[in-house]
């Protein structure tokens, strides 16, 4: 296929690092085939970083995605026909896989490698260690693309109009919040519809005050249960979580419709005349539910969402999610694979042209396509702590399923305390 | 057949069946008429409310500094609103806050003090006395009735999507075989089990029967085991049409030979005695006799089957992979949706795009349906 | 000799018997008529000469072949079903040239025969339809022209006739009587309960009860000498009137008295040993006269009148309990519902049965 | 082109292979065993061996393909169901035991009794009027081919058009679902369906009712009008209105035919899950069990085991259909 | 009076006209057949009269109220079906309580109606038996129950006993016949294609035929002085001989030339102008005897023989293109086919019809 920008041409492209792949690796005539969540736009994007590894390896690189990926990824590799590599953004589901043995350890050059190489590189290789069959701990996936959570977006020119200011603490975002009700406003649209996954913005909601009101390590023992779900401190960040989604005034809607809007609708809100709403809370990945023709940093943009003021010691937390690459065939070519993934031009390709961050030190960040991006990728690097989405590391059961479910209840009226003992039992269920 | 089809009840019948015939098209309906929306309308207001002239609250970004021109000593941005369409502006205003303040005709103050001016047709006139700076033209709130539009963007969004043709071919090649090999073998499983006499014949009905509830999730791994194991022995890949058909088969089975076999039972016992005599045998009395007469049946079938096959997504996935060569109709569609599964509007076109074939094929074999097929064998 | 030959038949289903030994001997070429009520056995007996059922115990010769466990389609048989069993779904043409098909007969052949049997049956003119597109009486010559076709040793016949109308039984009866003719070498046998078709069409009629052969004989014998009080009151419509007596004179000619309290004195031959014992008295409804003068067999009271136009019929009542004498007297005549009426009949077609039905005379 | 070729082939290929096994099969039986031409002994002996061994051929294909996707997986569901979550280790009842005591299987045995109550029922009911009305009707044909399109379209396009009618904007705004504008136009508050425990159920059901009726009505269409007119007429004589002779006359007389339709529906919803799955995935106490299957089996990687028991459960509620069908083939083979 | 009058009745099918205006006037307490070949209209009138058809012209009055527009349940009327009708799922005593039941009568009365219609039937102990367990009379009985527990001021009849055999035919014909006795005020009515049916239940017979009466009267009048060709034929089975013939002499004697060549003179008086015209001629099978003398009518070749016993049916060919003439000669002949036999016939019992096929008699 026809490379997206022809090798050595734009200088921001760190080409040295590609020719210098394709001289290591010459694989003609094999085959890799890659299971990844990249469907619709993402697919053809991926398939354009893709073309770099085919042309510089000869491989015959065969990229398929599914709707259900999940059970798809969970069949194959029980029945035996896993693809050679699979990119999940699930580190529960990675868990699991390693745990039963599907997946090929990537080896200690990896691990170096991303420790070098990677902005706040240990945390990226604890996110990617796994205990494997034999229960010894090892690197199994290499993080690759990743998405800033903590974002909250709003349309400039509302703020303009009304003459409000972009919040640089959780105090000052709480002040907004009262204020804009004060004005007749509302000031959010939260939407926690996804159809059978509904209520997962919810949990980044949480995770991004768990991060904000408690240390990264309370929050690291959160997600694997070493602190049982009902302590002080989870309900604590649900609570700041009901502060915002549980008041009728605050949300658009009411808190009635907090559940049973999609998410994918709710961000409609800020642009409706007059606006439904001034601020919403999403990742990065949301502009693509905007509407059309909606530019990004002018017609809408985002801010980190703030820290406490109260708080100074937590610093600025940044919870992310991304995905991860895992070999599930050992061949020449699923290595070659994971060493592409190494080069700053499989990230570079896929960064100058859209939504795509990377904690990869060696990328140019003027490859990023605009201006906001390269904020976020800012936010990404110049983040004191980083954390991984809580409910993709927690086991499917919970993190898929009781952490959900027990959202949508907390907003439907029950108290933090029931909900998180409910999850805390379910999660006691599947030990 | 009744002498009092003049009386009022005839008109209850009518209207009776025209409400449930609207109850049951209308969540259809529903989405058809989305599907021809544009994609920005589809989350904001009701299907319904595109059928008629519609009062809206609606934006418009003005163009840039850049296109003004200077006249008469002013630094004037015009153009119009509804883009060229039709429509009447009702109000209009510039801020977020106030965004239906003014009257059309009247002249609201801007923060940079230009002047707006919206008249009812939606031609807008910004006026300034200096020049005009920034990047991103003004905003223009303004509340209009615009008429009842369309588009076919959302079709043609899925038509162009890069190999729908060939998925359209592959879920055809999935789909024929594997409505019409279960047919033969449901057919002469279900003579067997309705005309054949051999020992264990009603265990084998009951277990059919039962057969029909076994959930598929339940089946995918063993089978993709035995698939892979299969493949690995014979040095060919595990997932093939072949495979896919035979697992459709599978699937479809227990619910074809309970279907078939309750209506062979029922056909006459002597036209089958009466070839027996001409000299058929059990393969000629089938092959010649009973599936001739089992159009109803078969045909019914053949539509669930086919409706099945079709529509499948999950038994395509595991059997025949989710690569690009081998992608079915349904998984192309639902891969256009995106990660994350935004795009209502490519659902609803898509919906009516996989509809087409289906009722093709209902069509085609309604016409087999028809009853009296015995007619004239008997009495 | 292509005949027929049942040594001790038998069929039961499961517990039931329903054929309990059934011995027969059929020649090439004979017109064998099965009757009896329904249930008793008929079809079961034709559907087993066909090979659709199987054969519980003895042996089964057709063309001196043993049977039992040849297929139907190798007994050289054809078979007219009682509900026609037409493929629906087969022009006519299609329907009789089927089993030739099946053979794989030459096309020209299959031409041949169909055209050939279509003419028979008055049928040309259809070919082309499907059954559902004819009327009763022609979708059951095409029943028949599918058994023509196949040019069979031995034709068998279940009730062919009793789905038709009364006009068409009558038309399609001649007509099949006319194809016996002109198959003198093909063995016909022929199931109904209609005793008017039996009559009109066997050679030889099979009176079946219960599972047993009853008679066997020529219509005429069946009807003028009746071996048994069933056979009496099967053969002959309306049936025959049977009267309960006494014998008070056994010998070469035997002295019977009827419960209306008259004696008889009739030409046939009692042993000895019977006198006094009961026996059945019985005169056929066609047989009995008006009696002019005071020698009359019975007496009785007309309940009904039924003017058919050539015959009356006279229902007299008060002679034997529950059921009326029936007489059949030709012509129209003026008799009214209550009049008295005095009945004698001709002396030699009176009947005698002993008290097992059996008859005296045979 | 290349592909449409190579598709055309494989189809025509696999159909004759199917073909061939029947034919051939059948030939190589007479051919082995032949009776015609032969008599005697020899030739009986050949008719009951060929007479035995048929039915096994026709049976063959069907019986094979059973095993292997049905039987098979069954078995094997049976051992994974005492074996842990990747089946491997043996747990004995332990699956069981967590089942029976886990709450969210005894809320999906609870609404799966409701929509085994409620969707044959309804489904049934409303195929069998509309059946029954449309045969009166000149453009019956056509009403009954709009009420037959839900079965065509897609799973993830009637997922749509649900989502679209059950959708729910805040009091106040614009509703973009039709049954909540309704529900504004008459002046009520505006509900997030889906989400009220026990009552989403029914909302659920409404779209599976929706989808089975126009399968329950092609079926009892057909038995409809082959109730003989003149035992309607008989009832129109004896005074029955048409509500008497609907409910007295003629559905006693098609009761076989609903009981298939009740049967496949019923089994139709012990499989259900795709519906909860898309609307709520069991959320809001809408849990049933073939989703909750789902969800366990593959679910971050799965729990084998306990999926595997839960599937049995469902197999396990079929048995009383299982043993009522039996026991009406039995009937009907005595007249065989 | 509870009668019914016709007037004027018609009825299409779209743009087929099946009854073409029939004016008949019915008596309270008559019972009436309606005969005619299949789809002349019988059933069609039969269900006008029921209320299943829509009247399309004309008025029916039924015990004098105009009931164009009075469903069928109001019109007083009970209706026996051909194919009987009964509701599969109700046992015998469901089937004839269900219009009372619908009527909402009393559970006392509902079970004296019913019990009192079962006895009159025989079928009391059958009463709670389903359809499907009993036999074919049997289940004509229920439904004639049906009717009679509906107490029906007109009780209609289409084609009852057309689906039983022989000899239920003639037992259930008695009953009705019976029924029909023993309620004088009710009307009958009773469609059939069967004559001896028509001949032996009716008061009047209706003869209908491609939509129109052909003629209305008492069964014997129909019998002895059919109005026309049609119903000549119609009525008397075997039908009617008929040969054209030339009329060689009107007058109020009037001499016919045969095809055969033979001259016949009979008392038939036929207008002078009709001389030299083309009629028919024609004699009952029954009318005919075997002429012992030269005096005889006509001589042809016996075709076939049926001997039934009591009679004997003759075959003759040769005399009338492709139609045999046939003679009903009472016993057992002993002629052969291929005999040549010579006939006479009765002179009183000549029919003469004109060119057109109207009697000369009437
Ligand atoms: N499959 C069967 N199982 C048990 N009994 C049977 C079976 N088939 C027939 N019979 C019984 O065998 C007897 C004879 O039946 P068959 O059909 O031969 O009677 P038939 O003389 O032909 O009567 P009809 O005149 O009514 O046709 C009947 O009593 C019937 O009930
Ligand atoms: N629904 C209909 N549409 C058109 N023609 C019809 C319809 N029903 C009956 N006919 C025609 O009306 C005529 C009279 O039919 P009808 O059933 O009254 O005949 P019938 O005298 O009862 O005959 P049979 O003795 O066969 O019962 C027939 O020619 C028939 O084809
Ligand atoms: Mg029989
Ligand atoms: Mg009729």
């Amino acid at each position: 296929a026809e490379l997206k920008f022809k090798p050595g041409e734009d200088a921001k492209f760190n080409w040295a690092s590609y020719e210098e792949f394709k001289k290591g690796h010459d694989l003609k005539g094999q085959t890799l085939t890659i299971f990844g969540p990249w469907r619709g736009e993402d697919q053809t994007l991926v398939e354009s970083v893709l073309d770099y590894f085919r042309d510089a390896t000869g491989v015959d690189v065969k990229y398929s995605s599914s709707e259900n990926y999940e059970q798809q990824i969970v069949i194959d590799t029980q029945a035996g026909s896993p693809p050679d590599v699979a990119v999940l953004p699930q580190p529960g589901l990675i868990a699991d896989l390693a745990s039963k043995g599907y997946l090929v350890p990537l080896g200690d050059e990896t691990q170096k490698w991303l420790l070098e190489n990677y902005a706040a590189g240990q945390s990226w290789v604890d996110l990617s260690t796994y205990k494997g069959k034999d229960g010894t701990a090892a690197l199994y996936a290499f993080p690759y693309k990743i998405d800033v959570k903590s974002l909250v977006w709003y349309v400039p020119e509302n703020f303009e109009d009304a003459g409000y200011e972009v919040p640089k603490t959780m105090e000052d975002l709480k002040a907004l919040t009262e204020k804009i009700v004060a004005d007749g406003g509302t000031p959010w649209c939260i939407g926690l519809g996804s159809g059978g996954a509904t209520g997962w913005p919810a949990t980044d909601w949480v995770e991004d005050m768990m991060l904000r009101t408690q240390p990264a390590d309370t929050y690291d023992k959160w997600v694997t249960n070493a602190i049982p779900f009902s302590d002080a401190a989870v309900t604590g960040a649900i609570d700041e979580f009901g502060w915002f989604a549980k008041n009728d005034k605050f949300v658009a809607g009411g808190a009635a419709a907090v559940s049973s809007s999609d998410f994918r609708d709710s961000p409609k809100g800020l642009f409706s005349s007059p606006p439904k709403c001034y601020l919403h809370h999403q990742a990065s990945f949301v502009p693509s539910f905007f509407p059309e023709g909606t530019v990004v940093g002018e017609d809408a943009d985002f801010f980190y969402m703030p820290p406490y003021a109260s708080k100074p010691d937590l610093g600025n937390p940044v919870l992310g999610a991304g995905t991860l690459a895992m070999i599930t065939k050992d061949t020449p070519a699923s290595r070659a694979f994971i060493a592409f993934l190494q080069t700053p031009i499989a990230h570079e390709v896929w960064m100058a042209q859209s939504s795509f961050l990377t904690p990869l030190k060696t990328v140019n960040q003027d490859a990023y396509a605009n201006g906001p991006m390269k904020k976020q990728g800012e936010i990404l690097l110049n983040a004191t702590t980083f954390r991984f989405d809580g409910s993709d590391l927690m086991p499917g059961k919970i993190g898929a399923g009781a952490f959900w479910t027990g959202m949508i209840d907390y907003v439907g009226g029950k108290s933090s305390e029931d909900v998180a003992g409910g999850i805390q039992k379910a999660w006691d269920a599947i030990k | 057949m009744i002498a009092s089809s003049r009386s009022p009840l005839t008109w209850v019948v009518h209207l009776s069946v025209a409400l449930l015939v609207i109850l049951w098209t209308l969540p259809t309906a529903g989405l058809l008429i989305s599907s021809l929306r544009d994609k920005d309308q589809l989350a904001v207001s009701g299907w319904w409310t595109s059928l008629a002239d519609s009062t809206q609250n609606l934006v418009f970004r003005a163009p840039g500094p850049d296109t003004q021109v200077e006249k008469d000593g002013k630094f004037v941005i015009a153009g119009n609103v509804l883009e060229g369409g039709a429509g009447e502006v009702a109000a209009f205003g510039s801020s977020s806050l106030k965004p239906g303040d003014f009257e059309p005709g009247q002249t609201a103050d801007l923060n940079g003090g230009e002047k707006l001016t919206v008249q009812v047709d939606g031609s807008y006139e910004i006026v300034s006395d200096t020049a005009m700076e920034g990047t991103r033209g003004q905003r223009i709130f303004y509340q209009a009735t615009v008429p009842s539009r369309f588009t076919f963007d959302n079709y043609r969004e899925v038509f162009a999507a890069a190999g729908i043709g060939a998925s359209f071919i592959n879920s055809l090649t999935v789909a024929i075989p594997s409505t019409i090999i279960p047919i033969l073998v449901a057919a002469f499983a279900a003579y067997a089990l309705a005309w054949m006499k051999f020992p264990g014949r009603a265990i084998l009905v009951a277990v059919v029967v039962g057969l029909l509830v076994v959930p598929l999730q339940m089946s995918l791994i063993p089978l993709l085991k035995l698939y892979n194991g299969v493949g690995m022995f014979l040095g060919v890949p595990a997932k093939t049409y072949v495979g896919i058909w035979l697992a459709h088969m599978g699937f479809g089975l227990p619910l074809a030979i309970y279907l078939l076999r309750n209506y062979m039972v029922g056909l006459p016992r002597e036209i089958m005695e009466s070839a027996r005599v001409d000299g058929a045998s059990d393969f000629d009395i089938f092959v010649k006799i009973i599936l001739p007469l089992s159009f109803p049946a078969l045909a019914s079938f053949a539509i669930f089957q086919f409706l099945w096959t079709w529509n499948d997504l999950l038994v395509a996935m595991v059997f025949l992979g989710a690569g690009n060569e081998e992608l079915v109709l349904t998984g192309r569609l639902v891969n256009l949706l995106g990660s994350r599964g935004g795009n209502w509007e490519i659902l609803t076109a898509s919906a009516f795009v996989t509809i087409i074939v289906p009722l093709i094929v209902f069509f085609s074999l309604q016409r087999f349906l028809v009853r009296g097929l015995l007619a004239g064998s008997v009495k | 000799m292509a005949g027929l030959q049942l040594k001790n038949i038998r069929k039961s289903y499961g517990a039931v018997d329903v054929i309990h030994g059934i011995d027969l001997d059929i020649k090439q070429g004979e017109f064998i008529v099965f009757v009896g009520p329904s249930g008793c056995g008929k079809s079961t007996l034709l559907r087993m000469i066909a090979g659709l059922e199987e054969i519980t115990g003895g042996e089964m010769y057709i063309a001196d072949r043993l049977v039992n466990d040849v297929p139907p389609s190798q007994r050289g048989i054809a078979m007219v079903f009682q509900s026609y069993a037409l493929y629906p779904h087969m022009t006519v043409y299609d329907n009789m040239a089927f089993g030739m098909r099946i053979a794989k007969e030459g096309k020209e052949e299959i031409d041949r025969r169909v055209r050939a049997a279509a003419d028979i049956l008055q049928l040309t003119q259809y070919l082309d339809r499907l059954p559902k597109a004819l009327s009763g009486g022609q979708r059951q010559r095409v029943a028949i022209g599918r058994a023509i076709c196949r040019d069979p040793k031995v034709f068998l016949f279940d009730e062919p006739l009793s789905n038709l109308d009364a006009a068409l039984r009558v038309a399609t009866r001649i007509e099949i009587a006319r194809l016996g003719e002109s198959m003198p070498d093909t063995t016909m046998i022929y199931v109904t309960h209609d005793q008017v078709e039996a009559m009109t069409l066997a050679d030889r009629i099979v009176v079946l009860s219960g599972g047993h052969i009853e008679q066997v004989g020529p219509p005429l014998e069946l009807y003028e000498r009746p071996a048994n009080l069933f056979v009496a009151q099967f053969i002959g419509s309306p049936a025959m009137n049977v009267i309960p007596a006494k014998i008070t004179a056994a010998g070469p000619q035997t002295t019977v008295t009827l419960t209306g309290g008259k004696s008889v004195t009739l030409d046939i031959a009692t042993p000895a040993s019977d006198n006094g014992k009961t026996a059945s008295f019985g005169i056929r409804p066609e047989d009995l006269q008006i009696a002019t003068d005071d020698n009359f067999l019975f007496e009785g009271t007309v309940a009904i009148v039924e003017a058919l136009g050539e015959v009356t019929l006279l229902y007299i009542e008060g002679l034997v309990d529950g059921q009326p004498i029936i007489a059949k007297l030709p012509g129209i005549l003026d008799i009214k519902r209550g009049q008295q009426v005095r009945f004698t009949g001709d002396k030699t077609k009176l009947h005698m049965f002993n008290a097992e039905g059996q008859s005296y005379r045979a | 082109m290349q592909q449409l070729f190579f598709a055309v082939l494989t189809m025509i290929a696999g159909v004759l292979a199917c073909a061939l096994y029947f034919f051939g099969t059948n030939f190589i039986l007479d051919r082995l065993l032949p009776s015609k031409g032969l008599s005697g002994p020899q030739a009986s002996r050949n008719l009951r061996l060929t007479n035995a061994i048929r039915p096994w051929l026709f049976l063959g294909p069907a019986l094979i393909t059973l095993t292997v996707y049905l039987v098979y997986p069954v078995i094997e569901s049976i051992r994974l169901s005492f074996h842990g979550r990747s089946g491997i280790e043996f747990v004995g009842f332990r699956n069981f035991i967590w089942m029976f005591n886990d709450g969210e299987f005894r809320q999906s045995i609870f609404n799966n009794f409701l929509w085994l109550l409620v969707v044959p029922a309804l489904a049934t009911f409303f195929g069998l009027i509309i059946a029954a009305l449309t045969d009166r009707i000149w453009w019956g044909n056509i009403a009954k081919t709009l009420i037959f399109m839900p079965m065509a379209i897609s799973f993830v396009g009637a997922s749509v058009i649900w989502k679209f009618i059950y959708d729910y904007r805040p009091e106040g705004t614009e509703q973009i679902g039709i049954l909540n504008a309704l529900v504004v136009y008459f002046g009520g508050s505006p509900e997030a369906w889906v989400t009220l425990p026990f009552w989403n159920n029914f909302f659920l059901m409404v779209i599976l009712i929706w989808i089975q009726t126009g399968f329950a009505m092609v079926i009892l269409s057909a038995a409809l009008r082959g109730i003989p007119e003149e035992t309607v007429e008989a009832a129109v004589i004896d005074g029955a209105n048409g509500l008497q002779i609907f409910f007295k006359i003629m559905i006693p007389q098609i009761w076989g035919t609903i009981a298939v339709v009740w049967t496949t529906i019923t089994i139709t919803v012990l499989k259900v899950f795709d519906i909860v799955l898309a609307m709520t995935n069991g959320q809001w106490q809408s849990q049933v069990l073939a989703n909750l299957m789902f969800d366990w089996m593959f679910r971050g990687g799965g729990d084998f085991g306990r999926g595997a028991a839960i599937a049995l459960v469902i197999m396990v509620l079929v048995v009383p259909i299982m043993v009522w069908n039996i026991r009406n083939a039995n009937k009907e083979m005595e007249g065989h």
